[in-house]
């Protein structure tokens, strides 16, 4: 019974980091899925984010909801900025220069992060407040609650206007041929723009969810949990929303099970052999669809 | 005759920058900070010539070539620590060191036949975290977080010349690799592979090829860290430490291996003379990664290109 | 060439001598190693400003006097990124800026990997807080604070007998040399006292969810935790833990102080115990000058490693005027000699380790503030 | 005698069948063309035949040899190259290199003499270097050959692709469309060069082409395909005449 409640409460460990791994990684796929580009600085993004909510709710003494929305927009303007003049230069460029770059982000983010805001840890309080519930002697925390809900909610929301909108087909268009959905009239700059925009708003809710639960301020905080969710994003398919959403929660209960009974140490090698294993027999994930590149 | 000429001149250099250096430290006109800076430099210059293979000429973003420097430097440090004399292990360190490294290349490999482009940048930063927490956690062999310790230091500037002739060595084999048939083949996967296929190249056998030989390199470069330093922690066999030597690799102009020299040198030397400054340094890397990439792929750049064949076309006619 | 340019230094110190005999304080360069820059850059400058505390001091009442000589001290500051690979190249920096004796490095790591030189060099090395053993293993290498296994014990010693505490939880960073350390030296003298390491969980540098090694712990019939780590560490595991409802009283290292900065809630560290040789908030007359010197010049609270620099600054005052010179042969040998009366241990002197002996102090936080456990 | 023997080879995509049921039979030293409309499946049987898709039926044959199963480097050896439709060539490496790199399973010497340069990389290189000088003189680049391939201007490429494709030294060679994006008088000059490498090379060549005064002037044999199977076969003259091809170039 004892081993059965201890295993109950570490899947829900796995499902309170899984679900922080899914909302990055629904940014994650959404970007390459469109734009076919992986976005080393997705995590960075978050980390803006999450730096940005300080900003304004600590040193602007701005009301929480109110701050909310503008580190949201910031997010998207540095999102879309980023991706003017770092990514639409390359946009015909080999694939290579495009990782390239986007490491280069990251680490501009980063190091300017670390110039601005100093390399010491800045205590946050979280401003989301919501009681823990217990159920069946389980006691789960009010802001995995909050997480898993904005994701699923993210989730459904992302499917519907990628399905149901005049953006959301175009974007499809893009992601299966950038030539020919410019042909059809389809404003491809533009779609990808709002492809950043978009992925860039998930990471600006993903890092006020992540500053929320762990309360610490730190330059490099988007960097693992972004490399992390990249992996749950190919391990539920890249490109796919649900994938993204599934792999997410799979991995965070991995990573979590794995510190519990297997090794905390080997947990992260454990997380990206995940990765190559998934990459060696499935590459195209779990819920993904794999494209035969045309000769 | 013009071939040989390039051929001399880079001898004259080779000799030159070694007369140079032990004229220097012998002299004593050197500082102790110049100095304690040789070694580095050589070691940068390997691991960049060695990265500069597989990401400029065979075309793959590696994210994980700390992980291939570690396995050397650790493997190596073994051997170092074995209590035969320097003359014997030293050899033997760098050779054990470059093998061990070798096989890790062809366990990465194996993706390598499967996977490219994006994914497979992400495999070698998955295999160099792995690599890490391994190292982390085998405390019996590797001495774990605290790091493995009291390597001897065989690989000062003391022993300058065996790490010199160990670079050029790196460098002449690369360079000569480049102009042959099998690097031929390696830069046609690079350039396309599908049509590499139809030549009848082997892509998944040059790719491993260039993955394993790189490794090799790099394994021997983490040996001279080893025997620099004393002390091997695999915190600093990290994704940054990998990112630092693409820089090089990006800045020195991607598949130039003079390019690639000459960036790790600078890479090596200016932040030391700019002490202090470390905060910015990784912002400058930073944008030199996107500035570079921007420029290669710039109106500007292609301007530049014709003109350059524009004179080219000029001469034969 | 080399033993030329000795031979005219010397001649032209010795017309110094001659000439100004009792004037012009000649200087005595300390060669201070450590992050300024980095992930752990707040340790490097709590040291360099704890020691610019100390040598403000010494020079404003006159300096040292060795023989007929008098000396200014003066700090020559490297930043080593606390990394491995630069700490030798810190090191050469500091000794073409002719550093007559070392203070660093002040990480472990990037301490042990200058010492095989400054062995090589002879020169005198003190770290303010490179806490690992291997730090001090040559001749010419002495040690401030604690050492890991010390505090380990002292924590062990004082959780058992003291405390009354049998079963024990430990939570650990195994990638941490320092953590580790103390991990392993405490969990075996709690065991050889007869108590019972019930958990021992471990974590890596950087991770910030500590839920899954809490859950366990939860799931064990333990009475304390025990943290050695540092204070980021430790505001996420107390933290987490009320999260998950555990009430267990919370042990830690010296690697805590800091941690009421880095808390949002000082309710979560309410009532835990750290071993600490230093606490600014004490009401003793040289803590206080010292605290107060060091708000008025950097706007800050010193904390120990600002202490273990200022001790080791005046730990070189000692070895020279013992030694009656400023060479570092000498200086070394009367080491064993010295007691130091400082801000983390009065006195302090050192072993044939080359460690500093002195006393392990417990602090505790109450009402939201630092004070010695009574 | 027959070089090149096809089989009933089939292939399809997601059950879309866009090769069916497919025999062709060519002679050596025949120049045969393979004609239909867009999306008739033709560069689907290139791909086939290169070995760069596996057949979901079917053989093919080449002297004898099953190459079904075969991977593309190996149908190389095995002598059969080609060209793509969309100019595929080694763009960062000069036009000298391109054509070496083809020789590479042609004029062989292991690893260490690539790594040591020793003299029989030097007596091997010296030979790569008359061979690929001779072929590309072939294809008037010779004063090109320190020249970046991918700044040749776009007919010299096309060239080029050829060029390497012969240094393979195959029995069959494979051009698609070689004649796309060229003036007629460019047109002109390629069958004529065409015509020049069967007999210089002594190569079977079959060829995709869109411009039917080509596929007319050069062509001994042509296949029609339409939706993946074949609609004709049979001389020019007759297969061009043919009103089922006729309908199926223009429509109803």
């Amino acid at each position: 019974m004892a081993l059965i409640t201890s295993i109950l409460e570490q899947l829900l460990n796995g499902l309170r980091i899984g679900s922080v791994y899914a909302l990055i990684a629904l940014g994650y796929t959404m970007v390459y899925g469109i734009a076919k580009m992986i976005n080393f600085a997705h995590g960075d993004i978050i980390m803006v984010g999450a730096y940005a909510l300080y900003v304004y709710v600590s040193l602007l003494k701005l009301p929480p909801v109110l701050a909310v929305i503008l580190t949201i927009i910031t997010c998207s303007v540095i999102g879309i900025t980023i991706e003017k003049v770092a990514y639409k230069p390359l946009r015909k460029a080999q694939p290579l220069a495009v990782l390239i770059t986007a490491i280069g982000v990251s680490y501009l983010l980063q190091n300017l992060s670390l110039l601005i805001f100093k390399a010491t840890p800045i205590p946050f309080g979280s401003i989301i407040k919501v009681p823990s519930v217990k159920l069946a002697g389980l006691n789960i925390s009010g802001l995995t609650i909050v997480t898993l809900v904005v994701t699923v909610a993210v989730m459904v929301g992302l499917t519907l206007f990628i399905n149901r909108t005049r953006m959301g087909h175009a974007m499809l268009a893009v992601s299966e041929d950038k030539g020919a959905a410019e042909l059809m009239g389809i404003n491809v700059n533009r779609t990808i723009s709002v492809t950043f925009a978009i992925g860039s708003a998930l990471a600006a809710v993903a890092g006020i969810l992540y500053i929320s639960q762990y309360e610490t301020l730190l330059p490099t905080l988007g960097a693992l949990p972004g490399i992390k969710a990249f992996v749950a994003a190919v391990l539920g398919g890249i490109g796919s929303i649900p994938g993204a959403m599934f792999g997410g929660i799979i991995l965070g209960i991995i990573e979590s099970m794995s510190k519990a009974y297997i090794s905390t140490q080997l947990s992260d090698a454990i997380v990206f052999s995940v990765l190559v294993v998934v990459l060696l027999v499935k590459p195209s994930g779990i819920l993904g669809k794999l494209k035969a590149e045309k000769v | 005759m013009k071939k040989y000429g390039k051929q001399i001149l880079y001898m004259v250099i080779a000799v030159g920058a070694y007369a140079a250096v032990m004229l220097l430290v012998n002299m004593g006109l050197l500082s102790r900070q110049m100095t304690s800076l040789i070694i580095p430099v050589c070691m940068n210059i390997i691991l960049a010539v060695s990265l500069c293979l597989v990401v400029g000429f065979l075309g793959e973003l590696s994210l994980g070539h700390a992980a291939f420097m570690s396995i050397g430097a650790y493997s190596g440090a073994l051997v170092l620590k074995s209590g035969l004399p320097v003359v014997v292990s030293l050899p033997l360190a760098v050779l054990v060191g470059g093998c061990c490294a070798a096989v890790l290349g062809f366990v990465v490999g194996i993706p390598v036949l499967r996977l490219k482009g994006d994914y497979l940048a992400i495999v070698t930063l998955a295999f160099g975290e792995i690599i890490k927490s391994v190292f982390n956690a085998a405390t019996p062999i590797t001495g774990g977080a605290g790091g493995m310790k009291k390597i001897p230091a065989v690989t000062t500037y003391k022993n300058f010349t065996f790490v010199y002739i160990l670079m050029l060595l790196v460098i002449l084999l690369v360079s000569y690799l480049v102009n042959s048939r099998h690097g031929r083949a390696i830069c046609a996967i690079r350039d396309n592979y599908i049509a590499a296929e139809t030549i009848g190249i082997k892509v998944s056998r040059f790719k491993t090829m260039a993955f394993v030989i790189s490794a090799f390199m790099a394994g021997m470069g983490g040996v001279i860290y080893a025997g620099n330093i004393g002390i091997l922690k695999p915190v600093n066999f990290d994704y940054n430490t990998s990112i630092e030597i693409l820089v090089m690799v990006v800045l020195g102009g991607m598949g130039n291996i003079t390019g690639s020299i000459i960036a790790a040198l600078l890479l090596t030397v200016l932040p030391e003379m700019l002490r202090g400054l470390s905060n910015y340094r990784m912002l400058v890397y930073a944008v030199v990664l996107i500035a570079m990439m921007l420029f290669n792929n710039s109106p500007m750049k292609r301007i530049l290109v014709e003109k350059k064949n524009m004179r080219q076309a000029a001469k034969i006619q | 060439m080399k033993r030329t340019a000795k031979v005219i230094s010397m001649a032209l110190a010795a017309t110094m001598v001659f000439s100004t005999s009792a004037m012009a304080a000649e200087t005595f360069i300390i060669g201070g190693i450590g992050p300024t820059t980095g992930a752990a850059a707040s340790y490097g400058t709590s040291v360099k400003q704890g020691a610019e505390i100390a040598i403000a001091e010494i020079n404003g009442a006159g300096g040292v006097t060795v023989g007929d000589t008098t000396y200014e001290l003066a700090l020559e500051w490297a930043d080593d990124e606390a990394s491995e690979d630069k700490a030798p190249q810190a090191y050469n920096t500091v000794m073409d800026a002719g550093a007559n004796a070392i203070m660093g490095c002040v990480t472990s790591g990037a301490c042990i990997a200058i010492t095989s030189q400054t062995y090589q060099d002879g020169i005198l090395q003190i770290t303010p807080s490179g806490s690992a053993e291997g730090c001090i293993e040559n001749d010419n290498a002495f040690r401030i604070c604690f050492s890991d296994p010390e505090q380990g014990v002292a924590m062990a010693d004082y959780m058992v007998e003291t405390m009354g505490i049998s079963k024990i939880a430990v939570i650990y960073n195994v990638a941490d040399e320092y953590s580790s350390g103390i991990q392993e030296a405490f969990e075996a003298e709690v065991a050889a006292k007869g108590g019972e390491i019930v958990a021992s969980e471990a974590f890596q540098t950087n991770d910030v969810d500590f839920n899954a090694q809490l859950t366990s712990i939860k799931n064990t019939d333990a009475e304390a935790i025990y943290v050695p780590a540092y204070y980021q560490d430790a505001t996420y595991i107390t933290k987490q833990a009320g999260e998950l409802g555990m009430s267990l009283p919370f042990y830690g290292s010296d690697g805590w102080d800091g941690v009421l900065g880095t808390v949002t809630d000082a309710s979560t560290v309410e009532g835990v115990i750290f071993t600490s040789p230093f606490c600014a908030s004490v009401e003793d007359e040289k803590v206080v000058a010292f605290v107060s010197a060091y708000e008025e010049a950097y706007g800050a609270t010193p904390d120990q490693f600002a202490a273990d620099a200022y001790d080791c600054v005046y730990t070189f005052k000692a070895a020279m005027e013992q030694a009656g010179s400023i060479e570092s042969e000498d200086m070394i040998a009367a080491m064993p000699e010295i007691s130091v009366s400082g801000q983390t241990g009065d006195p302090i002197t050192f072993d044939a380790a080359g460690a500093a002996v002195k006393d392990v102090k417990f602090v505790t936080i109450k009402d939201g503030a630092y004070t010695f456990v009574e | 005698m027959t070089l090149l023997e096809v089989k009933n080879l089939g292939i399809s995509f997601g059950g879309l069948r866009a090769v069916d049921g497919l025999n062709m039979s060519i002679e050596k030293g025949a120049l045969v063309g393979l004609i239909g409309p867009n999306g008739a499946g033709k560069t689907t049987v290139f791909n086939l035949l290169t070995g760069m898709y596996l057949p979901s039926g079917g053989s093919i044959k080449l002297e004898g040899t099953e190459l079904v199963g075969k991977s593309p480097a190996r149908i190389s050896q095995e002598g059969v190259a080609r060209t793509f439709q969309n100019i595929r060539l080694f763009s960062q490496m000069t036009v000298m290199d391109n054509v070496k790199a083809a020789l590479h399973n042609k004029i062989k010497y292991n690893l260490a003499a690539s790594f040591l340069h020793t003299p029989e990389y030097r007596r091997k290189e010296r030979e790569m270097n008359e061979r690929a000088r001779e072929i590309l003189q072939v294809f008037e680049l010779e004063q090109y050959v320190d020249y970046k391939a991918s700044n040749l201007p776009y007919g010299k490429q096309r060239k080029l692709e050829i060029a390497r494709a012969l240094a393979t030294d195959p029995k069959l060679l494979l051009l698609d469309e070689p004649a796309a994006g060229m003036n007629p008088n460019e047109t002109a000059e390629l069958m004529e060069t065409i015509e020049l490498i069967r007999e210089k090379f002594g190569v079977t060549i079959l060829l995709i082409e869109h411009d039917m005064k080509l596929v007319g002037g050069i062509c001994e044999y042509l296949y029609v395909l339409n939706f993946g199977t074949e609609l004709a076969h049979g001389l020019p003259e007759e297969v061009l005449n043919d009103p089922q091809v006729i309908t199926a170039y223009l429509g109803e």
